[in-house]
């Protein structure tokens, strides 16, 4: 108690960060870093929907040989249609990232295509996505087929809702880009699709590797 | 606040110090790109069971190349290890595998259990004969 | 298992039980009264430390009360290496306790493990497969061929094995005087090991809500001498319809009834229901239900 | 069909306990609009509160909601507890149709529309004043928020008038939930209502966690912040990973019941069991979103209302962040009685458990920090002793049901309701009452009745006592929860009892509203002028009662624990205010509508999908884009609060101070 005792406030312990300790604290006139909050902010966004995709996993792996007598992932994966998604996403990817280079130069002209190039690519997935679902559900094997389809369709079919989502606020920000230029908010904005749209790719590794690659060699 | 710190304190996905330019950045992109692909086609090589590797092994190390995988995404394309001071960032991405894991491994050691103990005599003969 | 809990009529506790006959403290065998002792117990280590904080709680309270010119103040304590220890490893140490206790009352009172005869080499366990029905609970005697409706007859001193599943919705099968619970469930098959060790009249229930005519979903069971739970097979035996398929069907309807008994049943039906090879209960009868 | 499955035989023309309500509530909302219309209150309205992005304001509205909502879901109970009294041997004067709702929406609307809002609105409103900033780091995301959950409010209550509420409890289990056994619009009205104002915590919660991260006055280290804005940080932690979990498993019930998909139905191989365990893996961490706020507003008011800095303040950091992990561990809890084997049940059992060390040291904490201390039993105050002393019995019940075997037989019994209300309202509701009586003062301006606000405080605190110990009773006697009537006698009684006691909170709450009203009439009189009502110790009382909306004139610098008790200390200590800072122009976010037209499409398109109004939907989703557009394409507004302005009203309040600590009577 004694040594507390004196300094109840631990006025006195600097914590070895000076009298700033370790906050991320405002400029002199009490401004914080919009750059900085809504990066984070989005970070932690990004985070809570990797949980939402982390219980949509949890119930595909318990449900995915419920087929309740219908076709097991091997019958139905077709991992060259896979392969092909995979390397339109990654493609993607990387176009978003030279997009966000060239923004960082304040280009127009590149950003935009950079940003065209990604957009387009994430469509070729969505076309392939689209055409895989089709097809299941043509030969009968659509999501009410059985509790393995059901969640199959519904963890695939939310990867491609935010890829779909992706594309209409890329285009948004393709068309803001070129109306207003690069302004502070639309540049923060850009970051936070960059986020997005790579987080995207990290949700469909797991994805490929746990449905399709685990679920074919089964 | 003329405060160092203040400085470094960093978005996600912010380019650390220097944003020295075109080529770095390219670089950085080009090398994520680079090893991501090179996993995948590991992967799906692994997958198709070309014989690589002990197949009862196939499922491990297909985890395992995943997980590499999001660590070069991560690193590469989200940037969230990159710049002095992301310990926030990083907090926050351990927070979230944390809690992820948890979901995902309670809910298939429970579930896992439940199937198992509570299974009709009628189903068990169907499943005695494994998946 | 009753030899590492023994029943011992624990005296202050009479206190809660408040006279009236209180079914979870008033149990009338081994799986119950396993389920009251570890409940006693664990409430009156719990105790002795909750009664302690509530009196000092309300006690530093009073005496530091600002009015209070007697009381000595020490703005500055607000640290206390010795208080500190003492404030983790007190909770620590009863947490210890209470997870022995539940560690090994989990394993030794698990539903699905087998129990034993009152007696060395006493009656032999009985087998009865239960449904949940909407709202009713249908019971049937696979070795006895018989099969009843909200009521339920064993005999004292035997153990029983109830093989529990649900032809719609949850349900949870509970017998308060006789202890633990499990949950009924369509598709699937929970086990239960209870004993009643004096013939007697417990109410039984569904402990989990299942709809509207849930509050009526109770039934009777007759513990019964052994001897006269041969006489009651046999009074049942062949009398009444049988409980075969149309039976059944009948029976999945919503609604509620009075206690029944079938003298036969179809061979294999519990399998049928349970792995779900008959179709599910129908539910509601119409969809009237779908705009109110 | 243009109206989807809506047709007139949705309203309850027949039923006269629902159409009288109905007509009672309607006519208090006609009334209420009327009012606002005829006093010509709506410009004010719309720009003062429906469009703020204010902090405070955001969460004052918060707490209003809860508060009205606490009336409807009291209301509930009370219909529960005169039906549970009555309905021995006889139906009671409530079909099970009819009571099946009410359950389902008391739990419902108490949790999630008046828990959640409580919590959330004093969060927001009290965090980023005590870390000594101007706002939160998303303000026009916050008004979003609040507004989802508003709609989400709005559709559960609805649902009394149009069509029904779920009949599955407040947790819908399927395959009671699934639409074979709940063909009705119930448990849609529940799903999308969740779904919508889940949204919106979901969206307060990265709000609020970004804002406790990166935005903190100079010097504010994590070392030095309240109690209050860790268990902020906690809850908020536990919102942005329960949430989702709870998103996805909605979803998953709603794709069933839509889309005839097979997630936990009795046949195509769907698992009910999984439901419960996505579920509870919310809704283990959703119990402690609730009430680890509550414990950060006890650490505060027990420390101010004791005069001392709060005790061991390291380890109730500590103890908060142990419980802030621990409670991803323990859901298996919530269903021993799966039949699950022995190992699974002990391991959660036992880590269940270790939930009552971390609990148990912040409450001997607390005690110690009234050791020594000078305690002043003001309203706040009496709500933290009565919030230990029964808060301790509900978790020792808790703890007690974390025995795998004991939840055998106590499991689903009115014990654990008693357990859960006792953690609730002695916990949680008492938190906020105590939150609210505490700042009240701070967004106001004035203080609350003490003498009426203690009478209310010792009508709750009885009333909860004589209604839920006899619960523990019945529970132990075997009854279950969710008992439309019942044939035992012994239960009777103990029903009547819990049913006297229900009227005693129900006159504690109406003491609360006598306490407003007469409160408001003589606000005059209990004006708070120098800011610090209580001799508070941390950041919000440095400001003046109610704080102008830029919170602080200038940044306050941080040097130690309790930041404004330091800086208080020091000036009283020199006799004399530190010298006038130079102010400056200050940039605030402008208002803004678009939560409001959020909550307006939400509310359409929750509705359409309820009633299978495609159509609609359809047009709603269009609107959601376009919203989204709108909102995406905006040039962020800022305004300036000129310099002039910032030094009038700080100069104000340093006079008001100079008045009371050095010219009146000290402080
Ligand atoms: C705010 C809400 C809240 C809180 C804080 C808690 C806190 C706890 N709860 Fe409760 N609960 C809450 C809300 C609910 N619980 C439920 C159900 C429930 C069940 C399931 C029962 C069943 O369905 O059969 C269990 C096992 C627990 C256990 C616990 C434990 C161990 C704690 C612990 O956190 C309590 C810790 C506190 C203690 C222990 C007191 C102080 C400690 C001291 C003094 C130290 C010394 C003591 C010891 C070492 C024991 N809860 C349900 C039911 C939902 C439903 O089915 O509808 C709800 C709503
Ligand atoms: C204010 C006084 C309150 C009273 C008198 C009261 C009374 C009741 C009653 C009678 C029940 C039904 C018990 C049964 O199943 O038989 C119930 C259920 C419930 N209450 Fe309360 N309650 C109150 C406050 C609260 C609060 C503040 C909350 C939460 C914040 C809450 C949450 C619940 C929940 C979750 C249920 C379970 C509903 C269900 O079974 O689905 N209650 N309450
Ligand atoms: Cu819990």
């Amino acid at each position: 108690m004694s040594a507390a005792a004196a300094d109840p406030h631990n006025l006195r312990q600097g914590h070895g960060h000076g009298p700033r300790g370790n906050a991320a604290g405002p400029d002199e006139h009490g401004h914080f870093d919009k750059r900085i909050i809504t990066g984070y902010g989005f970070w932690i966004f990004l985070l809570s929907d990797i949980v939402m995709f982390s219980a949509l996993f949890a119930t595909y792996a318990v449900l995915a040989h419920a087929t309740a007598g219908g076709p097991s992932g091997k019958q139905i994966f077709d991992l060259q249609n896979v392969a092909l998604e995979t390397g339109f996403l990654l493609l993607s990817s990387f176009a978003c990232g030279m997009a966000a280079i060239a923004s960082e130069q304040k280009n127009l002209l590149w950003t935009e295509i950079g940003l065209l190039i990604t957009g387009l690519l994430g469509f070729a997935f969505l076309v392939l996505e689209l055409r895989e679902f089709a097809d299941l559900i043509a030969h009968g094997n659509g999501p009410t087929r059985s509790a393995f389809l059901s969640a199959f369709f519904t963890l695939v079919g939310c990867h491609g809702l935010h890829v779909g989502c992706g594309l209409l606020w890329l285009g948004t920000m393709m068309a803001q880009i070129w109306a207003k230029g690069f302004r502070a908010e639309t540049v923060r904005r850009l970051m936070c699709f960059n986020l997005f749209w790579h987080a995207l790719d990290i949700i469909w590794v797991a994805l490929f590797t746990i449905v399709y690659l685990l679920g074919a060699g089964q | 606040m003329s405060d160092p710190h203040h400085q470094s304190d960093r978005a996600p996905g912010d380019e650390g110090e220097g944003q020295s330019g075109v080529a770095k950045g390219i670089l950085g992109y080009g090398i994520g790109l680079v090893l991501a692909a090179g996993l995948t086609i590991v992967s799906f090589g692994v997958a198709a069971g070309y014989g690589w590797i002990y197949q009862p092994g196939i499922p491990v190390m297909l985890l395992v190349l995943a997980v590499a995988q999001m660590g070069v995404h991560l690193v590469f394309f989200l940037h969230i290890t990159t710049g002095p001071d992301n310990t926030n960032n990083v907090l926050a991405l351990a927070f979230g595998t944390l809690i992820v894991a948890l979901i995902v491994i309670g809910s298939l050691w429970i579930m896992a259990n439940l199937n198992h103990m509570n299974m009709s005599p009628g189903e068990m003969a169907r499943h005695m004969g494994g998946f | 298992m009753a030899a590492r809990f023994p029943a011992r009529s624990f005296a202050p506790f009479g206190l809660l039980a408040l006279g009236g006959c209180s079914a979870v403290l008033d149990p009338q065998g081994p799986v119950g009264q396993g389920d009251r002792i570890i409940l006693i117990d664990a409430l009156l280590i719990m105790l002795c430390i909750v009664v302690p904080t509530i009196l000092g709680t309300l006690a530093f309270a009073w005496w530091f009360r600002a009015s209070n010119t007697k009381a000595r103040r020490l703005p500055e304590f607000t640290y206390s290496g010795r208080v500190e220890l003492l404030v983790w490893s007190i909770p620590v140490l009863i947490v210890l306790f209470l997870g022995g206790i539940a560690w090994i009352g989990s394993h030794e009172l698990d539903p699905a493990k087998p129990i034993a005869a009152a007696t060395p080499g006493g009656a032999k366990p009985i087998e009865v497969d239960v449904v949940s029905l909407d709202w009713k609970w249908l019971f049937l005697y696979p070795e006895q061929g018989i099969a009843t409706v909200n009521q339920l007859t064993v005999p004292a001193g035997a153990p029983i094995h109830f093989r529990i599943t649900s032809a719609s919705v949850m349900n949870a099968f509970f017998v308060p005087r006789l202890g633990s619970m499990i949950y009924a469930m369509h598709g699937m098959t929970t086990d239960l090991w209870l004993r009643a060790d004096k013939p007697g009249t417990y109410r039984g229930l569904s402990s989990h809500y299942s709809g509207d005519g849930f509050s009526d979903m109770h039934f009777v069971l007759n513990a019964v001498p052994p001897a006269q739970f041969g006489a009651w097979v046999a009074a049942v035996k062949g009398k009444g319809g049988a409980m075969d398929r149309p039976v059944y069907t009948a029976l999945s309807q919503q609604g509620t009834m009075p206690p029944a008994t079938y003298g036969a049943i179809q061979p294999g039906l519990f399998d049928a229901i349970s792995s779900g090879r008959l179709p599910q209960a129908p539910g509601p009868k119409d969809n009237q239900n779908a705009a109110r | 069909m243009l109206l989807g499955k809506l047709t007139w035989s949705a309203i309850p023309l027949h039923e006269p306990i629902p159409l009288i309500t109905s007509i009672i509530v309607l006519a208090v909302v006609f009334a209420v609009l009327g009012i606002v219309t005829a006093k010509g209150w709506w410009p004010y309205l719309w720009r003062e509160w429906i469009t703020s992005v204010d902090h405070k304001r955001i969460g004052v509205m918060y707490c209003v909601m809860a508060l009205v909502m606490l009336l409807r879901g009291f209301a509930d109970a009370l219909m529960m507890r005169s039906q549970q009294a009555v309905a021995f041997h006889g139906p009671g004067y409530l079909p099970p149709e009819h009571y099946d709702q009410i359950f389902s929406a008391h739990g419902t609307i108490m949790i999630f529309f008046v828990a959640m809002p409580f919590v959330i609105g004093l969060m927001n409103f009290a965090m980023p004043l005590q870390l000594g900033i101007r706002d939160v780091a998303f303000p026009t995301f916050n008004s979003v928020s609040f507004w989802l959950t508003a709609s989400g409010a709005l559709l559960v209550n609805l649902s009394l008038f149009i069509g029904e509420f779920a009949r599955t409890g407040w947790l819908p289990y399927p395959p009671l939930s699934e639409l074979r056994y709940s063909p009705g619009v119930g448990v849609d009205y529940y799903l999308w209502a969740l779904q919508i104002s889940g949204i919106g915590t979901l969206i307060s919660g990265i709000n609020l966690v970004t804002t406790v991260l990166k935005m903190r006055a100079p010097g504010m280290s994590y070392t030095r912040m309240p109690v209050f804005c860790w268990t902020t940080l906690a809850a908020n932690l536990l919102i942005v990973a329960a949430f989702p979990i709870l998103t996805a498993t909605l979803a998953e019930l709603l794709l069933d019941r839509y889309l005839g998909f097979h997630f936990f139905t009795n046949d195509g191989g769907g698992n009910m069991m999984m439901f419960m365990n996505l579920i509870w893996a919310w809704g283990h961490p959703e119990v402690y979103i609730l009430i680890l706020p509550a414990f950060g507003i006890f650490s505060e008011v027990i420390s101010t209302f004791s005069g001392k800095p709060l005790f061991g303040y390291r380890s109730m950091i500590a103890a908060t962040m142990a419980i802030c992990v621990l409670s991803f561990m323990v859901w298996l809890h919530h269903f021993f009685t799966m039949g699950a084997g022995a190992d699974v049940n002990a391991f959660f059992g036992i880590a269940t458990m270790i939930i009552a060390v971390p609990t148990g040291v912040k409450i001997f904490n607390w005690m110690f920090t009234m050791y020594g201390g000078t305690v002043r039993f003001k309203t706040p105050m009496l709500w933290a002793i009565a919030f230990i002393c029964t808060f301790v019995v509900g978790g020792m019940t808790g703890v007690l049901m974390a025995v795998p075997p004991a939840d055998f037989v106590l499991h689903n019994s009115l014990f654990l309701v008693a357990h859960f209300h006792n953690v609730i309202i002695g916990g949680v509701l008492f938190g906020c009452f105590a939150g609210y009586e505490y700042w009240f003062p701070k967004a106001f301006g004035f203080t609350l009745d003490e003498r009426l606000g203690k009478t209310a405080f010792w009508c709750w605190f009885v009333g909860f006592i004589v209604a839920f110990t006899p619960l523990y009773v019945v529970g132990l006697e075997g009854m279950t929860r969710r008992m439309q009537h019942y044939d035992v006698a012994e239960w009777h009684p103990w029903l009547i009892v819990a049913a006297v006691g229900a009227a005693i909170i129900a006159l504690g709450i109406a003491f609360q509203v006598l306490q407003l009203i007469v409160s408001i009439r003589t606000r005059d009189q209990r004006r708070d002028v120098t800011g610090d009502p209580w001799d508070g110790r941390t950041l919000e009382w440095i400001t003046p009662s109610p704080p102008p909306t830029f919170n602080f004139p200038v940044m306050p610098n941080v040097e130690g624990e309790e930041a404004y008790w330091g800086l208080k200390s020091k000036a009283l200590q020199q006799q004399r205010l530190f010298d006038e800072p130079a102010y400056e122009k200050i940039e605030m976010p402008r208002n803004s509508p678009t939560g409001f037209f959020v909550a307006i499409v939400a509310t359409f398109m929750g509705f359409a999908l309820i009633w299978h109004i495609w159509w609609l939907a359809a047009l709603e989703f269009a609107c959601a884009y376009a919203v989204f557009v709108v909102f995406a394409w905006r040039d962020e507004h800022e305004y300036y609060v000129p310099a002039e302005e910032v030094a009038r009203i700080d100069r104000a309040r340093r006079a008001a101070r100079q008045q009371s600590w050095f010219e009146g009577t000290s402080a």
